[in-house]
C-alpha cells in the first residue's frame, strides 16, 4: 500500500499500539520513560514525512493523505482522514512537543508512570485524530476523546488537593458545549445526508445547509461555541487557569489553543461560511477583549502557572483576532500563530515545570535572584519571553504582526478600534513577562533558591529546550517555509466566507499590487480617509 | 340494563381504594392486600369486558391473574416473613434504612 | 418440518433454559450441603450458551409464527433473546464465586436466574398480551426474591419488599391497561389490537389502556416518574443481581414497550409521542441530577440507570424504524456497560459490599490498576466518550430523535449527558487520585478467571459496539423491519363487536 | 560587491554576539575582547569602503540589497532588503565609528567586571541591531532593528541585574519603549491597509505620485510614527526611561542612549520625511514636542546631582532639538545635530565614565572636585565635549545647533519665532549646566573620599580602589579621538552630502539670509556665554550661592528635583490604577465573579436541584407510591387530554 | 333486577373495600378482602362468568386469603400504629389517587354510550357452557400461557423457599 494513504492513519495509531506495549512493559527503572520516547519520537519522524510530501501546488480546497474507507453503514459514516495546508504544522507540531513532553517529564513524574505515558499517548492519538479526520463523526469521536486522558492526568497528577476539581471543571466546560456540538452535527447530516465534510462544503457553497436561516444560525453557534470553549475564548475560559494551574508540564503543553481553533478553522468555517462572517464582529471584540483582558490579569498574578494561563488566554484571543479578520493575511497569521502559540506556551510552561522541579514551587513571591545561579535556564527563559512577546525575529512577531495587518484591513464595523486594543497588547504582555523575569531572576536570592540548592540545565533538558529555541529563530527568520503551506489553505477559507457573505464589498486584503492602491480607501473610518484640507 | 361502564367505575372505585389503601396502610400485609383489592379490581374489568365483547379470553385473563396473584402471595408473603425476621416489625414507616 | 416443528423451534431457548434451570434444581439437593455449587454455576452458564445459540440458530430460520399466534420470533425478539443471554452470562460469570463462603442458596440463585431469564425471553416473542403479562411475572417474581437474597443484611430484605410492593403495584396499573385495552378492541393479542384500533368506537378508552400500560412498564424501565424504586433497590440489592436487573429486565420490558407502542398503537404515535417525550425528558433530568449528589456508588448508578432509560425513551419518539432500531442498539450498549460496570463492583466490593461508597474507591487504580481501568472504561461509555458503544448508542439515539424533529429533546438528553459527566467523573477521579485514605477497605485480592471472562466479555462488547458498530447495526435494523412489517403475518383474531345487546338480550 | 557589503555589515556584529555569546564563557578575556573589537571593526571598514563607493563623480545614490523573503502571505510580502543612501551612509558611519571606539573603551573600563563576555555580546547585538536599523529598506525590517535595539539596551541596562534598581531601570526602558512601538505597530498596520506594502521605495513613491493626498491618514500614519519615535528617542511623554537607564554601565549610556539608539526616532522621521511633509499636523505635533522636552530636560537636568543624570536629562534635550528641528523640516540640521551630538555626547559619557572609574565608581558631583589635577587627559577631553554642547563656536555643537536654531526662526511654522525662542533658551540652560557639571567636577575642594569603598552602582571596581588614578590609554585614547571629533565635526559638510535624499524638503531657506542667520548665532553664543558666566559666578565664584538660591526658591528647586513629578504621576495615574483596577475589577469582579461564579451559579443550581429530587426519595415505601401515584395521574391527564 | 344485583353486590363491595382501608387489625382487613371478593363473585356471575364466580371463591378467597391470614398469624401482627412516616402518601399520593379514580371514570362515562349495557345471565347466544368455552380456549389458542404458569410457579415456590428458610 502506499505510505502516502496510510501515513495519516498511521501516525495517529502509532501512539495508541505504543500505548498498548507499554501497558503490557514492566513498570520498572525508567523503561517507561524511554518506552514513551521511542514512541514518540517515531511519530514524531513519521509526520515529517507529510511536509517531506505535501504538494505545495494543490489547488485550495483540497485535501492531500487522502484515505477514505467504509465504516458504519448505517448512518454513512466513512473512515475519511487527509490534511491540508492548515492542518500539516499543526500535525507535525503535536509530535515535536510529543517527545518533548517526555524529556520534560522524565524525573518530575515519579510514580505511576505507566499511567501517565499511556495517557500522554493516548492524548496524542486524540490530537492527530482531531487533526486528520474529514467526516463528521469521525473528527467529533477524537474530538470528545481528546477530553479523557487530559482529565484524568489532571485528576491523578495535578499538583494541589484541588485537582479532582480542576479536572472535573475542565471537563465538563468543555463536555457540554460539545453535547450541543453534537446536536448540531447529527442536524447537519439530516439536512445534506452525509458526514464527509468536503461533500457538505461543497452542498454549502451550492444549495446551503438548510433554507431555514435561523437554524443554521443556531447550529453554527452550537459549533462555535464548542470550540470557544476549548480554545478559550474570553469569558468562556472559566477551566483554563485551573486547570493550568492543576496539569503537569507535559499535559499543560497541549491543552489549550490549537484543537479549538483549528476546529473553527476548519469545520465552523467550511461548513457555516455566511454565519462565521456575521458573528466575526462579536468574536473579533472578544478576541481583542481577551488580549487585553488576558494580559492584565496575567499582570497581577504571583503564581507563574495562573500567570502563563491568562497569558495563553491573551495570545489565543490574537488568534481568535486574526481568523475572524476574514482576510489573507489575518488568516494566514492567525493559522502561523497557532503553531507559534502552541510553541512559545509549551516552552514557557516546560520552563515553569523545570524551576518547579528544583523548587517545589510556581510562586513567584519565592523566587528572585536565580540569574546569576542558573545562567542557561534565564537565558532560555529570556529567549522564551522574547518569543512570547513577540520579538521580531522571533516566531511570534510574524504571526501578531500579519494578524493585526489583517485586522486593521478588515471590513469589520470597528476594526480600528478593536485593532488598537489588541495592539495594546504588545505592551502588557511585555510588561508581564519582564515582570516575571525581573521577580524569578533578577534582584536578591529569594526565599526557594536559599532553602533549595539548583542546578542548571542538565543533557536532558538542553535537549527538549533547544529545539524549541531554534525553532523560534527560525520560524521568525524562515515564515515562509512554513507559511508556504499554509498559504495554500487560508486565503481558499477567507474567498470562501467572503463571497458567501451577502451584503459585503468582498475585500481579500490587498489589491493586485503592491503598490498603492486608493480603492482600499472604503475600508477605512472616515476619520482616517485622505483628508483634503491642510 | 345495568350500563357497562357502571361496572367500570365500580373497578374504578376499587382500584383507586387499594391505591388509597396502600397509600394509607403501615402494615406490609395490608399493603399487599390492597394489592390484591387492586388485582380484584381489574379483574372485575376485565370480567364486564369480556360481557361485552362476548369473549371469553377476557375471562381467561382473570384466571391468569388469580394464578398470577397466588405466586405473588407465596413469594410475598415469604418476602414479608424475611423482613419480619430482620427488622423485628411489620411497619413500613420504619422500613427505610436506604434513602436520599 | 411437520406441523410441531414451528411451537419447537420458536421457544427452543427458553426450553433450554427451562431445562437446565430444572436440572440446576434437581442437582441441588443431590449435591452434599457444604460442596460448592460452582458446578451448577457452569452448568447454568453452560445452558444460557446453548440457548444463546439456539438464538442464533433462529436468526436463520426467518420469522416465526408459533403457538396460535402467541408467539413471534422474528429478528426483533431474537436480538433481545441474545442480549438477556449475553446479561445473564455475564452475570453468572461474574457471580459464580459470588458466594464463596456464604453459603446462600447458590443453587437456587442460578436458577432463577435461569428462570428468569427465560420470562424476559417470553415477554420480548411474545405478540399476546397475556403471555407478556405471564413472562413479566415470571421475571419479576424471580428478579424481586434475588433481590433479597443477601437475607441476612437488613438492606438487602427492604430492597426486595420495596421492589416487591411497589412492583406489584405498577403491575396492577400494567393489567388495568391491558384491560382496558382488551375493552377498547376485543382482543388482548398486539396485532389484533392494532387491527381493532382501526375500527375502535372507544379511542379514549384505547389511549387510556396505553396510558396505564406505559404506566406499568415505565415502573420496570425506572422511567421518572416512576423511577422511586430504584435507587433504594439498587442500593440494597447484591452488586450481580443489580447488574442483571438493571439491564436485562429493563431490555425485555422495553422490548414489550416497543411492541405494544410501534406494532400495537402505530396510529395512536402522536398521542404517545408526547408522553414518551416528557417522561424522556424529566427521565433524564431527574436521573441525573438526583445523581450528582450520591456517593454510594450503587445508588448513583440507580440513578445513572434511570437517566439511560430516559435516553433510550427518547428513541420513542423518533420515527418508527428509526426508533425501534436505535432503541434497540441503546438497550443493547447500556446492557453491555452497566453489566460491566456492576460486574466490576461485584469484584470490587465483594459479598459483605464494605466498599460502597465513592471515598472508598479513593486511589484505587493504585491498588488494582486493571479493574479500575476496566471500571474507568465503563464509566467513559456511559458518560457517552467516543470509541465506546455508549456514545454510538446515544448517538443514534439523538439522531433518531432530531430526525423526527425532536430538537428539544435532543437538546435536553445531550446537556444531560454533560451534567452526568460530573458525577461519574467524580467517580473516576476518585478511582485516579494519587493518595489513598489510610484506612482502605480491604478489596478481594484476586478476580477470578471466569469473572475476568466475564468482565472482558462486557468490555469487549461495549468497545465493539462503539468502534464496529456495523453487524449490529444491521441486526437492529432488521428487527425494526421485522418488528414493523412482519409482524403483520401474525394471524389477526377477529374481534367483532356483538350488536348491542340492549334490547334482544332480555327475552 | 556593495551589495555584499551591506549583508556583511550587520552579519558581522551576530557573528560577534553568537560566538562570545555561546562560547564566551570559556573563552578567555583576551579572546572575548578580540572577537567584539574585530566584529565591529570589520563594518566599520565595510563602512569606510562604502564611502568611496558612494562619494566622487558618478557615484550610485543608492545602494540596494535584495534578499529572500522574509513573511509572504498572498498579496503581501516584505523581503529582507537592505538599502543605503547617504542618510544611511552617515548613521552607518557614526554607528559604526563610535560603536568601535566605545568598544575599546569598554575594555578598559569593564575589564574586572563579572559576565565581560557576557557584556561585549550583548554590546555586538546592539551593533547588530543598530545597523539592521538604519540599513533597513522597509517599515517592517526598520522595526525589527528598533525593537532589537530595546531588547539590547534592556539586557545592558540590566547588566547588574542583582540590584533591583538595574532590573527595573532595564524593564522600565523595555516597556516604554513598547509603547512607543504600539505606535510604530498601528502605522504599519495602517500603511499596509493604504499602501499594501511596507517597503520604503513603494510607499513614498506612491506619495509622490498622488500630491492630492494631504494630512488625513497620512498625519494618522505620521502621528502614530510620533509615538513610536517619542519612546524610542526619549521625548516627551515617553522620555522617563532615559534617566533610569543610566544604571547600565557608562559605555553603554554612551553609546546606546547617547550616540545611537536614541536617535533612531529622528532617524526614522528623517528617513519618513516623504511622509511627514504631507503632513502638516503632524510636523507641528513634532516640533511642539521637540521643543517642550529639549526645554523641560534642560530645567530638570540643571539641578541633578549625579553626573550621569545630568547628562542624560542633556541627551533628551538634546534630541529635543532634533526633534525640533525634524519639526520644521530641517532633516539636514536635525541629523547633523544628530551626528555631533553623537560624538560630543559620547565624549562626555567616556569621559564622565572615566570621572567614575577614576573615583571607584562614584558619580555624585558633590562628592568631586578639583579632580583636573588627578586625571588631565579626562579633563582635556572633557572640556572639548563641554564646549561643544554648549554651542560655543568654532566647536561642532555650535554649528549643528545654530542651524537649528536658524531653520526654526525662518520655518513657515505658525509658532516657529516661538519654539526659536524656546531654544534658545535651552541653548543657555545647556550651557550653564553643562558647565556647572564641569566645575563641580574638575574645579574647586577635592570633596572625594580617596580610598572610597564600593558603592554606586558602577561599584564593581573595588579590586583596584586605589586611589584617583587616571584611566589607561585603552580607555583614553578613544576620548580623545572623539575630542578631535567634536572639535571639527561642525566643519563636516553634511547638508550638501545629504541634499539628494532631502531634496525634496530642503526648499524654503535656501535663499539664504545670510545677515540673519549671522546675527541669530551671535545670539546664540551670547546665550551660551551668559549660561557658562552664571555657572562660573554660582559654582566657582561664591560656592555657597547656589545654595542660597536653591534655597530662595525652594519649591521650584524640589519640583526639578524631583523631575516635575513625572514618574510619581506616571505610578498614580496610570499604573497604579491600572494595577488596582485589574485586580478589583478585572480579576475580582468578572474573572471571579462572572466567569468563574456563572460555572459556579450553575454548579450550585444543579446542587440544590439534586437535593430536591432526593428528598423524593425519602425511603418510605407510601410516599413512592404517592409519587407513582401521581406520575400515573399525571400520564393519564397528558394522554387523555394531551392532544 | 340486574341493577339491583349491581348495587348492593357493588355497595357491598365498595363498603368492604373501605372497611379494608379504614381497619387498624390486618386480620379485619382481610376479612373485608374476603368480603369484597365474594361480592365481586356475585357480579363475576352476574356476568355471565360462572367458573370465574367459582374460581373467585375458591382460590382467592379460599387459598390466597387464608395464606394471608396465615402470615397475620404466624406473625402475630397486632393493630398498626399510625405512623408518621410519610407526607407525600398524603400530599401527593391521595390526590393522585383521586385523579386516577376521576380520569378513569370520565373515561368510563364519555364512553358510555359506546359500551352498552350488560344483560343478566350468559351472554352466550348459543348456550354453550362457560367452562366448556373457557377450557376450549385455555387448552388451544392459549395452551402457551398455560404451561409457562408452571414455571412461574416453580419460581414461585423456589422463592418461598429460599426466602423463608432460615439462614443456617
Amino acid at each position: 500500500m502506499n505510505l502516502d494513504q496510510s501515513i495519516l492513519t498511521l501516525i495517529t495509531f502509532l501512539p495508541l499500539v505504543g500505548a498498548v506495549v507499554l501497558a503490557l512493559l514492566p513498570d520498572r527503572g525508567r523503561i517507561m520513560q524511554w518506552a514513551a520516547l521511542a514512541i514518540t519520537l517515531v511519530t514524531f519522524l513519521l509526520t515529517l514525512h507529510l511536509p517531506a510530501h505535501f504538494d505545495y501546488a494543490a489547488t485550495a480546497g483540497s485535501f492531500q493523505f487522502v484515505a477514505d474507507h467504509a465504516w458504519i453503514p448505517i448512518p454513512p459514516i466513512r473512515y475519511h482522514v487527509g490534511i491540508d495546508g492548515l492542518a500539516m504544522w499543526l500535525i507535525v507540531l503535536t509530535g515535536l512537543l510529543a517527545p518533548l513532553g517526555v524529556l520534560m517529564s522524565w524525573n518530575a513524574i515519579g510514580e505511576r508512570k505507566k499511567l501517565f505515558y499511556i495517557l500522554l499517548l493516548l492524548q496524542q492519538v486524540a490530537m492527530y485524530g482531531i487533526f486528520i479526520s474529514l467526516d463528521l463523526f469521525l473528527y467529533y469521536a477524537f474530538w470528545e476523546l481528546s477530553l479523557v486522558p487530559m482529565t484524568i492526568l489532571i485528576a491523578t497528577f495535578g499538583r494541589t488537593k484541588d485537582r479532582r476539581r480542576a479536572a472535573i471543571k475542565y471537563f465538563l466546560y468543555a463536555f457540554i458545549p460539545s453535547a450541543l456540538l453534537l446536536v448540531a452535527m447529527i442536524w447537519v447530516y439530516f439536512h445534506t445526508g452525509t458526514f464527509d465534510l468536503p461533500r457538505i462544503t461543497e452542498i454549502v457553497a451550492t444549495r446551503g445547509i438548510s433554507p431555514n436561516s435561523a437554524a443554521v444560525w443556531l447550529a453554527s453557534l452550537a459549533f462555535l461555541a464548542a470550540f470557544a470553549v476549548k480554545i478559550p475564548i474570553f469569558p468562556l475560559h472559566g477551566w483554563l487557569s485551573d486547570a493550568i494551574f492543576e496539569a503537569p508540564t507535559a499535559a499543560v503543553m497541549v491543552l489549550a489553543g490549537k484543537t479549538g481553533l483549528y476546529s473553527i478553522l476548519r469545520f465552523s468555517f467550511s461548513l457555516f461560511p455566511a454565519e462565521s462572517h456575521r458573528i466575526a464582529p462579536l468574536m473579533i471584540a472578544l478576541g481583542a477583549i481577551g488580549i487585553v483582558y488576558g494580559a492584565l490579569i496575567a499582570l497581577v498574578q504571583n503564581d507563574l502557572k495562573r500567570l502563563a494561563a491568562y497569558a495563553t488566554l491573551g495570545h489565543l484571543g490574537f488568534i481568535v483576532l486574526g481568523i475572524f479578520t476574514f482576510t489573507i493575511s489575518g488568516m494566514d497569521g492567525g493559522i502561523y500563530q497557532i503553531l507559534n502559540e502552541s510553541l512559545g506556551g509549551a516552552a514557557l510552561f516546560m520552563l515553569m515545570g523545570l524551576l518547579y522541579e528544583r523548587y517545589q514551587t510556581y510562586d513567584m513571591r519565592q523566587y528572585g535572584g536565580l540569574a546569576a545561579q542558573l545562567p542557561w535556564v534565564v537565558t532560555m527563559y529570556v529567549i522564551t519571553t522574547l518569543s512570547v512577546i513577540g520579538l521580531p525575529m522571533l516566531n511570534s512577531f510574524v504571526g501578531e504582526f500579519l494578524i493585526l495587518t489583517g485586522s486593521m484591513q478588515s471590513t469589520v464595523n470597528n476594526h480600528v478600534l478593536w485593532t488598537v486594543l489588541a495592539t495594546t497588547g504588545v505592551i502588557f504582555s511585555a510588561a508581564y513577562m519582564l515582570v516575571l523575569i525581573q521577580r524569578v531572576f533578577y534582584g536578591e536570592l529569594g526565599r526557594a533558591p536559599r532553602s533549595v540548592q539548583g542546578w542548571d540545565l542538565d543533557l536532558r533538558e538542553h535537549l527538549a529546550l533547544w529545539p524549541m529555541v531554534i525553532l523560534f529563530l527560525v520560524m521568525g527568520v524562515a515564515s515562509p517555509f512554513w507559511m508556504r503551506a499554509i498559504d495554500t489553505a487560508g486565503p481558499g477559507i477567507v474567498s470562501r466566507i467572503t463571497q458567501s457573505a451577502p451584503n459585503v464589498t468582498q475585500n481579500n486584503g490587498y489589491g493586485a499590487g503592491a503598490q498603492a492602491n486608493h480603492n482600499m480607501q472604503p475600508n477605512v473610518p472616515t476619520w482616517l480617509r485622505n483628508g483634503t484640507s491642510r | 340494563m345495568v350500563p357497562i361502564s357502571y361496572y367500570l367505575i365500580l373497578a374504578a372505585v376499587l382500584f383507586s381504594v387499594g391505591v388509597a389503601s396502600f397509600l394509607i396502610k403501615r402494615n406490609i400485609i395490608t399493603i399487599f392486600m390492597s394489592i390484591e383489592l387492586m388485582l380484584n379490581a381489574v379483574n372485575l374489568t376485565f370480567v364486564a369486558f369480556a360481557h361485552m365483547w362476548h369473549q371469553v379470553q377476557g375471562q381467561i385473563f382473570v384466571f391468569f391473574v388469580m394464578v398470577v396473584a397466588a405466586a405473588e402471595a407465596a413469594v410475598g408473603l415469604a418476602i414479608i416473613i424475611a423482613i419480619f425476621r430482620t427488622r423485628q416489625t411489620l411497619n413500613v414507616d420504619q422500613i427505610n434504612l436506604m434513602k436520599l | 418440518m411437520n406441523s410441531m416443528s414451528p411451537n419447537l423451534y420458536a421457544l427452543l431457548p427458553e426450553y433450554i433454559l427451562t431445562l437446565t434451570g430444572v436440572l440446576v434444581m434437581l442437582l441441588e439437593p443431590v449435591l452434599p450441603a457444604s460442596s460448592s455449587r460452582k458446578s451448577l454455576g457452569w452448568l447454568a452458564i453452560v445452558g444460557t450458551l446453548l440457548s444463546a445459540g439456539a438464538s442464533l440458530f433462529q436468526l436463520g430460520l426467518g420469522s416465526i409464527v408459533a403457538f396460535s399466534g402467541n408467539i413471534l420470533v422474528d429478528r426483533f425478539s431474537i436480538f433481545f433473546h441474545l442480549l438477556i443471554a449475553a446479561v445473564v452470562l455475564v452475570t453468572l460469570l461474574g457471580s459464580l464465586d459470588y458466594f464463596h463462603g456464604h453459603a446462600s442458596h447458590a443453587g437456587e440463585y442460578f436458577a432463577l436466574a435461569l428462570f428468569g431469564a427465560v420470562g424476559m425471553m417470553l415477554m420480548t416473542c411474545s405478540v399476546e398480551l397475556l403471555m407478556v403479562f405471564v413472562g413479566l411475572e415470571i421475571s419479576s417474581i424471580s428478579t424481586y426474591i434475588m433481590a433479597g437474597f443477601r437475607k441476612g443484611q437488613a438492606t438487602g430484605s427492604e430492597a426486595s419488599i420495596k421492589y416487591f410492593l411497589l412492583g406489584s403495584f405498577a403491575t396492577a396499573f400494567f393489567l388495568y391497561g391491558i384491560a382496558l385495552a382488551f375493552g377498547a378492541t376485543g382482543s388482548t393479542s398486539i396485532a389484533s389490537i392494532a387491527a381493532g384500533l382501526a375500527t375502535t368506537t372507544t379511542p379514549t378508552l384505547a389511549i387510556t389502556a396505553l396510558a396505564l400500560m406505559i404506566i406499568g412498564l415505565g415502573f420496570k424501565v425506572s422511567a421518572a416518574p416512576f423511577h422511586v424504586w430504584t435507587p433504594d433497590v439498587y442500593q440494597g440489592a447484591p452488586a450481580p443481581i443489580v447488574g442483571l436487573m438493571s439491564t436485562a429486565p429493563k431490555a425485555a420490558a422495553f422490548a414489550v414497550l416497543l411492541r405494544i407502542t410501534f406494532s400495537g398503537f402505530p396510529g395512536m404515535q402522536s398521542r404517545w409521542n408526547v408522553l414518551l417525550w416528557g417522561l424522556a425528558a424529566l427521565s433524564m433530568c431527574i436521573g441525573n441530577i438526583g445523581a450528582l449528589l450520591q456517593r454510594d456508588v450503587k445508588r448513583m448508578l440507580a440513578y445513572s440507570s434511570i437517566a439511560h432509560a430516559g435516553y433510550l425513551l427518547a428513541a420513542f419518539t423518533a420515527v418508527p424504524g428509526d426508533g425501534i432500531a436505535t432503541a434497540c442498539f441503546y438497550t443493547a450498549t447500556y446492557a453491555a456497560m452497566n453489566v460491566g460496570a456492576f460486574a466490576i463492583i461485584t469484584q470490587i466490593a465483594g459479598y459483605s459490599e464494605n466498599v460502597r461508597t465513592i471515598d472508598d474507591y479513593t486511589g484505587l487504580a493504585q491498588r488494582r490498576p486493571v479493574l479500575s481501568a476496566l471500571l474507568a472504561f465503563f464509566l467513559l461509555s456511559l458518560i457517552g466518550i467516543p470509541f465506546t458503544g455508549g456514545f454510538f448508542g446515544k448517538f443514534l439515539v439523538f439522531s433518531a430523535a432530531l430526525h423526527a424533529g425532536n430538537v428539544w429533546l435532543a437538546v435536553i438528553g445531550l446537556l444531560n449527558s454533560g451534567v452526568a459527566c460530573f458525577y461519574y467523573l467524580r467517580l473516576l477521579a476518585a478511582l485516579y487520585t494519587r493518595t489513598a485514605p489510610d484506612e482502605v477497605p480491604e478489596t478481594p485480592a484476586t478476580v477470578s478467571a471466569p469473572a475476568g471472562l466475564g468482565l472482558a466479555i462486557a468490555a469487549l462488547a461495549t468497545l465493539l459496539l462503539g468502534i464496529l458498530p456495523g453487524p449490529v447495526l444491521n441486526l437492529v435494523h432488521g428487527a425494526a423491519f421485522d418488528s414493523l412489517v412482519t409482524a403483520r403475518r401474525v394471524p389477526v383474531a377477529p374481534a367483532a363487536r356483538p350488536v348491542p345487546l340492549s334490547d334482544s338480550a332480555i327475552r | 560587491m556593495p551589495e555584499t557589503c551591506l549583508w556583511l555589515i550587520p552579519i558581522l556584529p551576530f557573528t560577534g554576539f553568537l560566538l562570545n555569546g555561546t562560547l564566551g564563557r570559556r573563552l578567555p578575556r583576551a579572546a572575548v575582547t578580540g572577537i567584539a573589537w574585530l566584529f565591529t571593526l570589520l563594518p566599520a571598514l565595510l563602512v569606510a569602503y562604502l564611502w568611496t563607493v558612494m562619494t566622487g563623480a558618478g557615484a550610485p545614490e543608492v545602494i540596494r540589497a535584495v534578499g529572500g523573503p522574509w513573511i509572504a502571505v498572498t498579496g503581501f510580502a516584505v523581503n529582507f532588503a537592505f538599502t543605503v543612501d547617504h542618510l544611511t551612509l552617515i548613521m552607518l558611519s557614526v554607528v559604526t565609528g563610535v560603536g568601535f571606539l566605545i568598544h575599546i573603551y569598554s575594555a578598559g573600563y569593564m575589564a574586572h567586571e563579572e559576565g565581560y563576555w557576557r557584556f561585549f555580546a550583548y554590546l555586538n547585538l546592539f551593533m547588530f541591531f543598530m545597523l539592521v536599523l538604519v540599513l533597513a529598506e522597509s517599515f517592517l525590517l526598520l522595526f525589527v532593528g528598533w525593537e532589537g535595539v530595546g531588547l539590547a539596551s534592556y539586557l545592558l541596562i540590566g547588566f547588574y541585574f542583582k540590584k533591583d534598581s538595574a532590573a527595573n531601570a532595564g524593564k522600565k526602558a523595555f516597556i516604554v519603549n513598547r509603547i512607543g512601538d504600539f505606535g510604530f505597530l498601528l502605522a504599519m498596520f495602517l500603511t499596509v491597509a493604504h499602501f499594501g506594502t511596507l517597503n520604503f521605495t513603494e510607499v513614498f513613491a506612491s506619495i509622490s505620485q498622488h500630491p492630492e493626498w494631504q494630512g488625513g491618514f497620512l498625519t494618522a500614519i505620521a502621528l502614530l510614527l510620533v509615538l513610536g519615535a517619542t519612546g524610542k528617542s526619549a521625548q516627551i511623554p515617553l522620555y522617563v526611561w532615559l534617566p533610569d537607564a543610566m544604571e547600565g554601565p557608562t559605555p553603554v549610556s554612551a553609546l546606546i542612549h547617547a550616540a545611537t539608539m536614541v536617535t533612531a526616532g529622528i532617524y526614522m522621521v528623517a528617513r519618513c520625511h516623504t511622509l511627514f511633509d504631507r503632513s502638516p499636523e503632524a510636523l507641528g505635533v513634532v516640533a511642539i514636542i521637540g521643543a517642550a522636552t529639549a526645554i523641560f530636560a534642560a530645567c530638570i537636568g540643571m539641578v541633578q546631582q549625579d553626573i550621569k543624570r545630568v547628562l542624560a536629562y542633556s541627551t533628551v534635550s538634546q534630541l529635543g532639538y532634533m526633534f525640533l528641528a525634524c519639526g520644521v523640516g530641517a532633516y539636514t540640521a536635525g541629523i547633523f545635530h544628530l551626528m555631533t551630538h553623537a560624538f560630543f555626547k559620547a565624549l562626555l559619557f567616556l569621559s564622565a565614565g572615566s570621572v567614575i572609574h577614576a573615583l571607584s565608581g562614584e558619580q555624585d558631583m558633590r562628592k568631586m572636585g578639583g579632580l583636573r589635577k588627578r586625571i588631565p587627559v579626562t579633563f582635556w577631553t572633557m572640556t572639548m565635549g563641554v564646549i561643544a554642547i554648549a554651542g560655543i563656536p568654532p566647536w561642532a555643537g555650535f554649528f549643528s545647533k545654530d542651524e537649528i536654531l536658524y531653520r526654526t526662526f525662518t520655518s513657515d511654522n505658525p509658532i516657529g519665532k516661538l519654539l526659536w525662542l524656546v531654544g534658545l533658551v535651552t541653548a543657555g540652560m545647556t550651557s550653564f549646566y553643562m558647565f556647572r557639571l564641569w566645575f563641580k567636577t574638575f574645579f574647586g575642594q577635592e570633596r572625594f573620599e580617596e580610598h572610597a569603598d564600593a558603592h554606586g552602582h558602577d561599584a564593581h571596581h573595588d579590586s583596584h580602589a586605589h586611589g584617583v588614578h587616571e584611566s589607561p590609554v585603552i580607555m583614553t585614547l578613544p576620548l580623545a579621538v572623539l575630542a578631535l571629533l567634536s572639535i571639527g565635526g561642525g566643519w563636516l559638510p553634511v547638508e550638501r552630502f545629504l541634499e539628494p535624499v532631502f531634496a525634496t524638503a530642503g526648499h524654503a531657506a535656501e535663499a539664504g539670509n545670510s545677515g540673519m542667520e549671522i546675527t541669530l548665532a551671535v545670539v546664540s553664543v551670547v546665550v551660551a556665554l551668559i549660561g557658562l558666566l552664571t555657572a562660573y559666578v554660582l559654582y566657582v565664584k561664591n560656592p555657597g550661592s547656589s545654595t542660597a538660591l536653591a534655597e530662595k526658591f525652594k519649591p521650584v528647586h524640589r519640583l526639578l528635583e524631583n523631575k516635575f513629578y513625572i514618574d510619581e504621576l506616571y505610578h498614580t495615574v496610570i499604573v497604579l490604577p491600572l494595577v488596582v483596577l485589574t485586580r478589583i475589577f478585572l480579576q475580582g469582579l468578572v474573572d471571579f465573579g462572572l466567569v468563574d461564579g456563572s460555572g459556579k451559579l450553575a454548579g450550585a443550581t444543579a446542587r440544590g436541584l439534586s437535593t430536591l429530587t432526593r428528598r423524593i426519595q425519602s425511603g418510605n415505601i407510601r410516599s413512592y407510591a404517592g409519587w407513582l401515584a401521581l406520575g400515573a395521574a399525571a400520564v393519564l391527564i397528558v394522554m387523555i387530554f394531551g392532544h | 333486577m340486574d341493577l339491583a344485583l349491581f348495587l348492593i353486590f357493588g355497595g357491598l363491595a365498595v363498603a368492604a373495600a373501605l372497611n379494608l382501608l379504614l381497619q387498624r387489625h390486618p386480620i379485619n382487613s382481610a376479612l373485608s378482602l374476603v368480603v369484597v371478593m365474594m361480592s365481586l363473585a356475585v357480579l363475576y356471575w352476574s356476568l355471565g362468568a360462572e367458573f370465574l364466580a367459582a374460581a373467585q371463591v375458591i382460590v382467592y378467597s379460599g387459598a390466597i386469603m387464608v395464606l394471608f391470614v396465615f402470615t397475620i398469624m404466624l406473625l402475630n401482627a397486632g393493630e398498626e400504629e399510625r405512623t408518621h412516616g410519610s407526607r407525600a402518601a398524603y400530599i401527593v399520593g391521595f390526590p393522585g389517587a383521586a385523579a386516577i379514580f376521576c380520569l378513569l371514570s370520565f373515561v368510563f362515562l364519555t364512553e358510555g354510550k359506546a359500551l352498552g349495557t350488560v344483560s343478566l345471565g350468559g351472554y352466550l347466544d348459543n348456550a354453550a357452557n362457560n367452562i366448556a368455552e373457557i377450557s376450549h380456549v385455555l387448552f388451544t389458542s392459549l395452551l402457551l400461557p398455560f404451561e409457562v404458569t408452571s414455571v412461574l410457579i416453580l419460581v414461585a415456590i423456589l422463592g418461598a423457599v429460599v426466602l423463608a428458610r432460615k439462614e443456617q
